[in-house]
């Protein structure tokens, strides 16, 4: 990893000093080590807080939306789940792709600060990761923990290490692809008797505060304004008054961007309550898939998305009325 | 409890397109076809203006089952509207079940404007299995149902 | 001082909850939060923060303030306030227990909030000290002392001991209705718990961010402060989410909504978050148009506008929940140092 | 806040009678907005819009709501009222008390509460109405027919002779369609060729039309006044311009195989022919999979003996182009296939036809020379049994379920010709009822009977057997009670007929609605019965449903009238409920266009606000037809309809559910 | 339980006159047919329609007017929309009053008092005026500067041209900014017009205005030779709660409906520039 952020900085600092590139957004240090914060960077001094490890979860396509506003170019590294975010904002002409220089990162899974937590790692001060094992250094001693066990949902999920778009790569140690079921969560709530989902749902969506940090981190999620924040849209809410607010939100959210959504996890990462929030985004991928094909947002920046497309031969909604079950 | 159940009337939301289902359900008019009188039609240009925010609405507000009806697949006026609604419909509706809404409460029929007595049938039929399936209290915003109730 | 044994938490909770609603920590569908208790809860004293801090006893996320019915032309105002029942909320950290002072100043300065009011006069503070205190934690930074905290009563853990320290009359009153489960703390005890305090408070000095400096702040200087184009750095990545502000134990601000349930409107108030990007919005638009300004404003306003008003006192706390809870990890901590105060 | 007018009517007892009208007026007055109500018998007649015209003058009304009949009824006469008036037509709801309540409640209370509520719906949503404008669009003055039958023809020309351009487009290589096949028509029992075909040189000649023959229409995009059709012209291999139409081709064609579509395959014609003597255009046609050249790549004898070398074996499909203002569907019919009734035995014996097959047998430029013979042995038939309603008004999935009401005339009429002309043959016809509604009709049918002596047999055939060359048809008599057999030399079938199988994709491609058996659907089927309700597209002959001759020149004359009329406008009216974006919302992420039928949206770049330059939709108000499917794909809720904009319609759903 | 100051009362409008294209004043009474509640000249109510929105607008009457209260307001959003399409009769609710109002028992008594409006601007300064008529003795010479973008623009104009303009020691000065068939008094801006009418730097000012209109008034003013501390303004801006608590309002440590919404020009210059 840290021969991977030497060369970004290298190759960052040089880009800089061509002028190919006015700036840089990467991940900068924070307080103890994990606390990772999206900044740009506008010169080699910067650079030495530019920093790439384990923690360097956010997805910085978002931001470009922004950045390519601006003046000049901007060099922006992105891992490979980042970059499915960065075909579909381009497909939404959200981003000026002329306007960035894209270095694809590797990537080997990035680790859950809550997991460590949740395991017992108090006070935290300091966290090494060697591949396999990572060691938390907490003010009551060191953890050790196998490095899968505290992935990310979303790297637990990966999508895969190829990057769908680039101008370079910064590649060391290729990662081994690694084949892995995302749909599982979603297979087992199917599973489950619609009075035991609608337990599960209830009671992870009671938790939902409405902090909108998921709504406003995702990628898909780039309107310019939100129809939850406006007043004319009959729909704005602030807060859960009622636990069908919460349904509301979750429900229309999911929806708005069905098709849209590459499934970079963003949201499940950012709630501050742990809600399972990809859960709801993957049940529609995967009733997508099931349906109309598969289909995968942000490999691409052209295809058409399920819901905007159709065929003749599409099946009836009553299948799902009409699909086994009770009620 | 099976007093309650006796007494319960669910409030039915029909969407129905302008050409063909609303005007299948004219044609149930006219043909004197019956059909409770808990539904009650929205009109819509096309099954594809019905936005899925519409159906939690209803729900939101008290209704207790919403049913959308739109011309036959190949027999939009717009050509190609409803096969937009019924792929939206389709995600909606399971998405719903996934959050443990009973299925029961949403359904798409296409109805053609020839079909004045396929309409009143479904409609009786969708009244029946919303009646049996009960009130609807999982998508429904509690602060309407006691306003509603209190009276 | 009393003491009680910890595996009769569960009868002290119950006696509690017998005749008044018990507030306490719990774990909740995977998270720590205040829930009422009930048999079979599942406490968790344990977790040092709970998600959203204690203040959503006396200050809900959303509260119904007065609704109307509406006939013709015709207004009717229903004042749906009621007196508030007497409750306790308990397990309170002391960080959370200073924030209600800072509450208070708000909300129970002239003219009164008689929401909020009516829920402080009737609950009772029953707080915990904090025996393993985490990286994000700075409340020495407003001299709190986590091994001491405030409240109607002060609770500790020691050993295989929870104690028991009424400090008010509410407190005492409390104290008094559960006598029968509650023994009386000897020497020996006072002697352990404050061995125990000690090593806290040692523990404290190592915290990564103890020593935060903040003499830099308060009311001086606002201009400057304002003015500095070091905001637009530290805000850069801020998403506009209300995260922050959500879980922050004296984060106040509220807005006022209607609901139209149909046959009446619902007027009521939710918490509201300086970061949003329509939090100011008016008919003829925003003064705080770019998320710099909203930052801003949010940091200004703990930091300087706060204490301006209230005699130097901070509207932080330094619970550090707003540090684990940044999507994006920027914090008010960052904000403080940037500003040149340092830490150790 | 708007002042709103709720007038409830009773149409006379229909609605009164079931619906508690004063209470819904009384009802109405509670609601938020509204200012006056009333009731009245009928609102529709001139007294009721007066009514609703003197309110809206008088309690200056911003908004008014119709508790009547449903608006596909009357929600124009109470829009135009109120504009009569100064009232933005847009401005006026109906509640449909009429279908959706009186006539389908039986229960006063339940019937009333409902009024109630959808009567409040309507003032929810006329409190959110806004006055609406519609846009113009300018008219391209041509017509389209589709189909060059007698429907298609007689529609063009009297497009024509109103001075408009037409083009007729014919999948066949010459028009003249069904009608050109007929040997007689009824009841006059004048020639079909002597009245059709100068129809033909007169729509061929007209300087207005132009015949696009053998060619299909591909696609048609746009909207009334302004559609784009592609139409494919299938190569004849032989150069239009060049052929003379003298008919040498065809005689020294070497291949003699292809059965003769014209008649009805009853004999044959070379691969290159030309489909009958006056056929328009009179021109030479190749077809290349009877073509000995296209098949082995020898031959050309047609090519080596045209003296116009018209010959070209290179010509390739082409696409033509062109704009219009409106289109005349006119696609005709065809006999349904036999195959599927068994019990008549039409695919096993030769001498089991058609009735189609009869008027080419009987036609002196049919196969035999108009001399009345058997198909299996050229013999002169001396008992005939003809069966009626074959295949129409039954119940199997094999029939169709509606009568196809040219059989009982043209078979009273093939009856009585073969009776005239040879008294020695018995005629019988298996009928289940004879239906002759028209003038001269019935006249026509009795002399058959009792001037012709033509058998009439009330019953249904069981089945039809070969026995020895004699085809022996066992029926019913139910007049008499018993069972009949006839041992037949010849059986004619009337076969049902159904629309062309073209109809359903071209219904497709004009966006034109068809009911269950095909046949395009109107506009209304008693008060615009040549229109469908697509706009700009209208409907001639019997595309629309079965008609005789007279009945299809009347109505192609109407669609005619129609199209006149239309293309008289310089200018139309738009639908003013159509799409429209709001830039400060919109994200320009190219969602709406992707679903967008009629390719109504396109991208623009605007300064939005001062200095904020954005990618946003714009919508064509002309192309929208606002369907609507843009503002459900649209996530952050730029895209909404007018006249059914978001917040009305989750209003109506907000005063349905309260 | 004590009253809360977010729970209003009901008033009913009695009036309703059409001051301009696009102002109408509302006159607003009690249920008991008496005022809501009494007020200072510059305070503010919170109005509201429930379920269409709850908004802040400044006390156009005087406290003097013993009988109800008006607020003249300008349609420019989804409450003034609909307040502009009521009728005489319809209900709203009322809550205040808010705000510190313009010191009209301190430092304002005795002096000469010019005041400044622009537009809508008049709306807040025209409860100070009648305030002024009726304690004449209490106050020196007026001078009145109102301007607007044309005649059918001045709100209250009928009141100004038959009250005001023949109060004794008042002196009206009107302005519109363009020229006008049947206007023949002054045409220009008000900041220009303000340096034209070269008024006694000694006296004190209460402006109020659009943004700009302050700004470059404000400007001329000190031209002028007056001081900051002689010029009071008024800003009615994103005002939620109405008592300080829910954290809209405030500029700096300032908040618009407790501290202000007047404000004593110098004030602003302490305040960060976010309003």
């Amino acid at each position: 990893m840290k021969k991977v952020l030497d060369i970004m900085q290298k190759r960052a600092k040089q880009l800089l000093g061509e002028g190919i590139v006015n700036r840089v957004i990467g991940w900068k240090t924070g307080e103890f080590g994990y606390d990772q914060t999206p900044a740009v960077f506008t010169s080699a001094a910067e650079l030495s807080s530019l920093v790439y490890d384990s923690f360097s979860a956010p997805n910085l396509s978002k931001y470009l939306i922004e950045e390519t506003k601006k003046e000049g170019k901007a060099l922006v590294f992105l891992k490979p789940c980042d970059t499915y975010s960065f075909n579909q904002l381009i497909k939404e002409h959200r981003i000026d792709r002329e306007k960035v220089f894209v270095i694809g990162v590797e990537c080997s899974g990035k680790v859950d600060i809550n997991s460590l937590k949740s395991r017992g790692a108090v006070g935290v001060i300091g966290v090494e990761d060697n591949g396999e094992k990572v060691i938390a250094h907490t003010l009551y001693g060191d953890m050790e923990f196998a490095k899968d066990d505290v992935l990310l949902e979303k790297c637990r999920s990966c999508k895969g290490k190829q990057h769908m778009v680039f101008d370079e790569l910064i590649i060391v140690n290729p990662v081994k692809e690694e084949k892995n079921d995302r749909f599982i969560g979603v297979d087992a709530l199917d599973a489950m008797t619609p009075d035991e989902r609608f337990e599960f749902w209830r009671g992870q969506l009671l938790k939902c505060i409405r902090c909108n940090a998921c709504r406003n981190v995702c990628p898909a999620c780039s309107c310019i304004k939100c129809v939850f924040d406006n007043q004319n849209s009959g729909v704005a809410s602030k807060a859960s008054p009622d636990t069908f607010e919460e349904q509301m939100y979750h429900v229309i959210r999911a929806f708005h961007v069905a098709g849209r959504c590459t499934d970079c996890g963003e949201c499940t990462r950012v709630c501050p309550q742990d809600i399972p929030l990809h859960l709801l985004n993957r049940k529609l991928i995967k009733d997508m898939n099931a349906f109309y094909g598969e289909y995968q947002a942000g490999t691409d920046t052209d295809s058409r998305a399920p819901l905007t497309n159709y065929t003749k031969e599409d099946v009836e909604p009553n299948v799902i009325s009409d699909k086994g079950g009770d009620k | 409890m099976q007093v309650e159940n006796k007494e319960f009337k669910p409030t039915i939301v029909a969407f129905c397109c302008n050409w063909c289902s609303y005007a299948g359900a004219d044609l149930a008019g006219t043909g004197r076809m019956q059909y409770p009188a808990n539904v009650k039609i929205i009109r819509v240009p096309c099954s594809c203006r019905v936005n899925p925010t519409f159906i939690l609405r209803a729900f939101q507000r008290g209704a207790d089952g919403v049913i959308m009806c739109g011309c036959h697949p190949g027999d939009c006026h717009y050509t190609s509207g409803n096969y937009y609604a019924r792929r939206r419909m389709t995600m909606l509706f399971d998405f719903l079940d996934y959050l443990g809404i009973e299925k029961g409460r949403t359904r798409v029929e296409w109805v053609s404007a020839a079909e004045g007595a396929r309409f009143a049938s479904v409609m009786n039929e969708f009244v029946k299995n919303v009646t049996e399936l009960g009130p609807n209290k999982r998508i429904t915003d509690l602060r309407c149902k006691m306003e509603k109730e209190g009276e | 001082m009393f003491k009680i044994k910890k595996n009769s938490l569960n009868k002290l909770y119950a006696a509690i909850a017998e005749a008044q609603t018990l507030y306490i920590p719990c774990n909740v569908n995977g998270k720590p939060n205040f829930a009422v208790w009930g048999e079979g809860a599942d406490v968790d004293l344990a977790s040092l923060k709970t998600v959203k801090s204690a203040k959503e006893v006396f200050f809900p996320q959303c509260e119904d303030i007065v609704s109307f019915k509406t006939k013709g032309k015709e207004i009717t105002v229903i004042d749906c306030r009621k007196e508030s029942e007497d409750f306790v909320v308990f397990g309170v950290r002391a960080c959370d227990a200073k924030s209600f002072e800072i509450l208070d100043k708000v909300f129970l300065s002239d003219p009164v909030d008689t929401f909020y009011k009516t829920k402080r006069e009737h609950g009772t503070v029953i707080t915990l000290a904090c025996s393993r205190p985490e990286e994000s934690c700075f409340c020495s930074a407003f001299g709190i002392d986590c091994a001491e905290p405030s409240g109607d009563v002060a609770t500790y853990f020691s050993g295989e001991y929870l104690y028991w320290s009424p400090k008010t009359e509410k407190g005492l009153n409390l104290t008094n209705s559960l006598k029968n489960l509650l023994e009386i703390a000897n020497d020996k005890d006072n002697l352990a718990l404050e061995n125990e305090q000690k090593n806290i408070r040692e523990i404290t000095k190592k915290l990564p961010l103890y020593g935060l400096d903040l003499s830099k702040w308060g009311a001086d200087d606002l201009l400057e402060k304002f003015n500095s184009e070091k905001w637009q750095e530290l805000s850069s990545a801020c998403l506009g989410c209300g995260a922050c502000t959500f879980v922050c134990p004296t984060c106040q601000c509220y807005d006022v909504r209607d609901f139209d349930k149909g046959n009446g409107v619902q007027r009521y108030r939710c918490w509201d978050s300086c970061m949003y990007n329509d939090f100011t919005m008016m008919a003829h638009g925003t003064p705080r148009p770019t998320q710099m300004q909203r930052f801003r404003q949010r940091f200004m306003h703990k930091l300087v506008y706060f204490p301006s008003n209230n005699g130097g006192e901070f509207s932080c706390v330094g619970c550090g929940r707003c540090v684990e809870k940044c999507p994006i990890n920027m914090n008010i901590v960052k904000v403080i140092k940037a500003f040149g105060g340092e830490g150790k | 806040m708007q002042k709103i007018g709720v007038f409830i009517c009773w149409c006379g007892s229909n609605i009164a009678a079931t619906v508690d009208v004063k209470r819904v007026a009384e009802a109405a007055l509670h609601e938020p907005g509204v200012v006056y109500s009333a009731d009245y018998q009928y609102m529709c007649s001139e007294s009721g819009q007066t009514l609703i015209k003197n309110a809206i003058k008088e309690k200056g009304l911003t908004g008014v709501v119709v508790c009547s009949c449903s608006p596909r009824m009357h929600e124009a006469t109470f829009r135009k009222a109120a504009e009569s008036c100064g009232l933005n037509p847009y401005m006026v709801e109906i509640a449909n008390i009429r279908e959706h309540v009186s006539w389908i409640h039986k229960d006063i209370e339940e019937a009333t509460e409902k009024a109630v509520i959808l009567m409040r719906a309507a003032v929810a949503k006329v409190n959110l109405n806004q006055s609406l404008t519609a846009g113009k669009s300018d008219v391209v003055k041509r017509a389209l027919v589709i189909g060059g039958g007698i429907a298609g023809i007689q529609t063009a020309i009297d497009i024509a002779d109103a001075g408009y351009e037409v083009d007729i487009v014919e999948k066949k290589p010459t028009i003249g369609g069904k009608m050109s096949q007929l040997d007689k028509t009824f009841p006059t029992l004048d020639c079909a060729a002597c009245i059709l075909t100068p129809k033909m040189v007169e729509a061929a000649s007209h300087e207005k039309i132009r015949i696009i023959s053998y060619s299909e229409v591909e696609s048609v995009s746009g909207f009334v006044g302004n559609f784009t059709a592609r139409i494919k012209k299938k190569p004849r291999y032989v150069n239009e311009a060049l052929c003379t139409g003298c008919g040498i081709c065809a005689e020294k064609c070497p291949s003699r195989k292809s059965k003769n579509e014209f008649n009805e395959g009853m004999d044959t014609r070379g691969a290159v022919y030309i489909p009958f003597a006056q056929a328009v255009p009179k021109l030479a046609v190749i077809d290349p999979t009877a073509c000995i050249k296209f098949k082995t790549g020898k031959c050309g004898l047609c090519e080596r003996n045209c003296t116009a070398k018209a010959i070209d074996f290179n010509q390739k499909e082409q696409i033509i182009e062109e704009k219009y203002g409106a289109i005349v569907v006119a696609t005709g019919f065809n006999p349904i296939k036999l195959d599927g009734l068994e019990e008549y035995g039409y695919s096993q014996n030769a001498d089991v036809i058609t009735s189609l097959e009869l008027e080419r047998l009987m036609n002196a430029a049919g196969p035999t020379g108009g001399v009345l013979l058997r198909p299996s042995d050229r013999q002169h038939p001396h008992k005939i049994v003809f069966v009626q309603c074959v295949g129409s008004r039954g119940l199997r999935p094999c029939d169709k379920p509606y009568c196809s009401k040219i059989c009982c005339m043209y078979t009273a009429k093939h009856s009585m010709l073969i009776r005239e002309k040879y008294p020695d043959t018995e005629v019988y016809v298996f009928y289940i009822d004879v239906r002759t509604p028209g003038k001269n009709f019935d006249e026509f049918y009795r002399r058959a009977v009792e001037q012709y002596g033509v058998h009439y047999v009330k019953g249904q055939v069981g089945k039809i057997v070969n026995d020895g060359g004699k085809l022996i048809v066992h029926g019913s008599d139910l007049l008499m009670n018993e069972q009949v057999i006839i041992d037949a030399d010849l059986v004619v079938l009337a076969a049902a007929i159904e629309p062309d199988p073209t109809a359903k994709s071209v219904a497709t491609m004009l966006t034109a609605s068809i009911d269950t058996n095909n046949f395009f659907t109107e506009a209304h089927p008693k008060l615009r019965p040549v229109e469908s309700p697509t706009a700009g597209v209208f409907l001639s002959g019997v595309c629309q449903g079965p008609k005789d001759i007279p009945e299809t020149v009347a109505q192609a004359s109407a669609a005619a009238v129609k199209v006149v009329g239309l293309l008289s406008k310089d200018q139309l009216t738009c639908n003013p409920c159509v799409a429209g974006s709001n830039e400060l919302l919109c994200n320009g992420c190219s969602s709406c266009e992707k679903v967008c039928p009629y390719g109504a949206i396109s991208y623009i770049t605007k300064e939005v606000r001062r200095g904020d330059f954005r990618r946003v939709a714009f919508v064509n108000e002309a192309v929208c037809q606002g369907c609507g499917a843009c503002t459900v794909t649209c996530p952050s809720g730029a895209m909404d309809l007018k006249g059914f904009t978001n917040k009305q319609i989750m209003a109506e759903v907000d005063a349905i559910c309260k | 339980m004590m009253n809360d100051m977010l729970i209003p009362v009901v008033g009913v409008v009695t009036d309703i006159r059409r001051d301009t294209p696009d102002v109408k004043t509302f006159r607003v009474v009690g249920l008991d047919g008496k005022k809501c509640f009494e007020h200072m000249p510059g305070q503010c109510a919170m109005l509201s329609i429930p379920g269409v929105s709850e908004a802040m607008f400044s006390i156009t009457s005087s406290p003097t007017n013993t009988e109800y209260m008006e607020f003249s307001i300008k349609k420019c959003g989804c409450l003034t929309d609909w307040l502009h399409s009521i009728d005489v009769g319809q209900q709203v609710t009322v809550r205040g009053p808010y705000g510190n109002g313009f010191p009209v028992e301190e430092d304002l008594k005795g002096k000469n008092l010019i005041f400044i409006a622009g537009g809508i601007g008049l709306a807040p300064l025209r409860s100070v005026i009648n305030y002024v008529r009726a304690n004449r003795s209490n106050y020196g010479k007026v001078t009145i500067v109102y301007g607007s973008r044309s005649m059918d623009d001045l709100v209250d104009f009928e009141e100004i041209k038959n009250e005001w303009a023949n109060e004794k020691d008042f002196n009206v000065h009107l302005t519109i900014d363009r020229p006008q068939e049947g206007w023949d008094g002054h045409v220009g801006f008000v900041p220009a017009y303000v340096k034209e009418l070269n008024l006694n730097a000694a006296d004190t000012v209460l402006l109020c205005g659009p943004p700009i209109m302050i700004k470059f008034t404000l400007a001329a003013l000190i031209e002028l030779g007056f001081n900051k501390t002689q010029v009071f303004t008024t800003m009615e801006l994103r005002m939620k709660c109405g008592i300080g608590k829910c954290g809209r309002c405030n500029i700096g440590d300032k908040y618009v409906c407790k501290d202000g919404p007047v404000f004593r020009c110098d004030q602003l210059d302490e305040m960060p520039a976010e309003y």
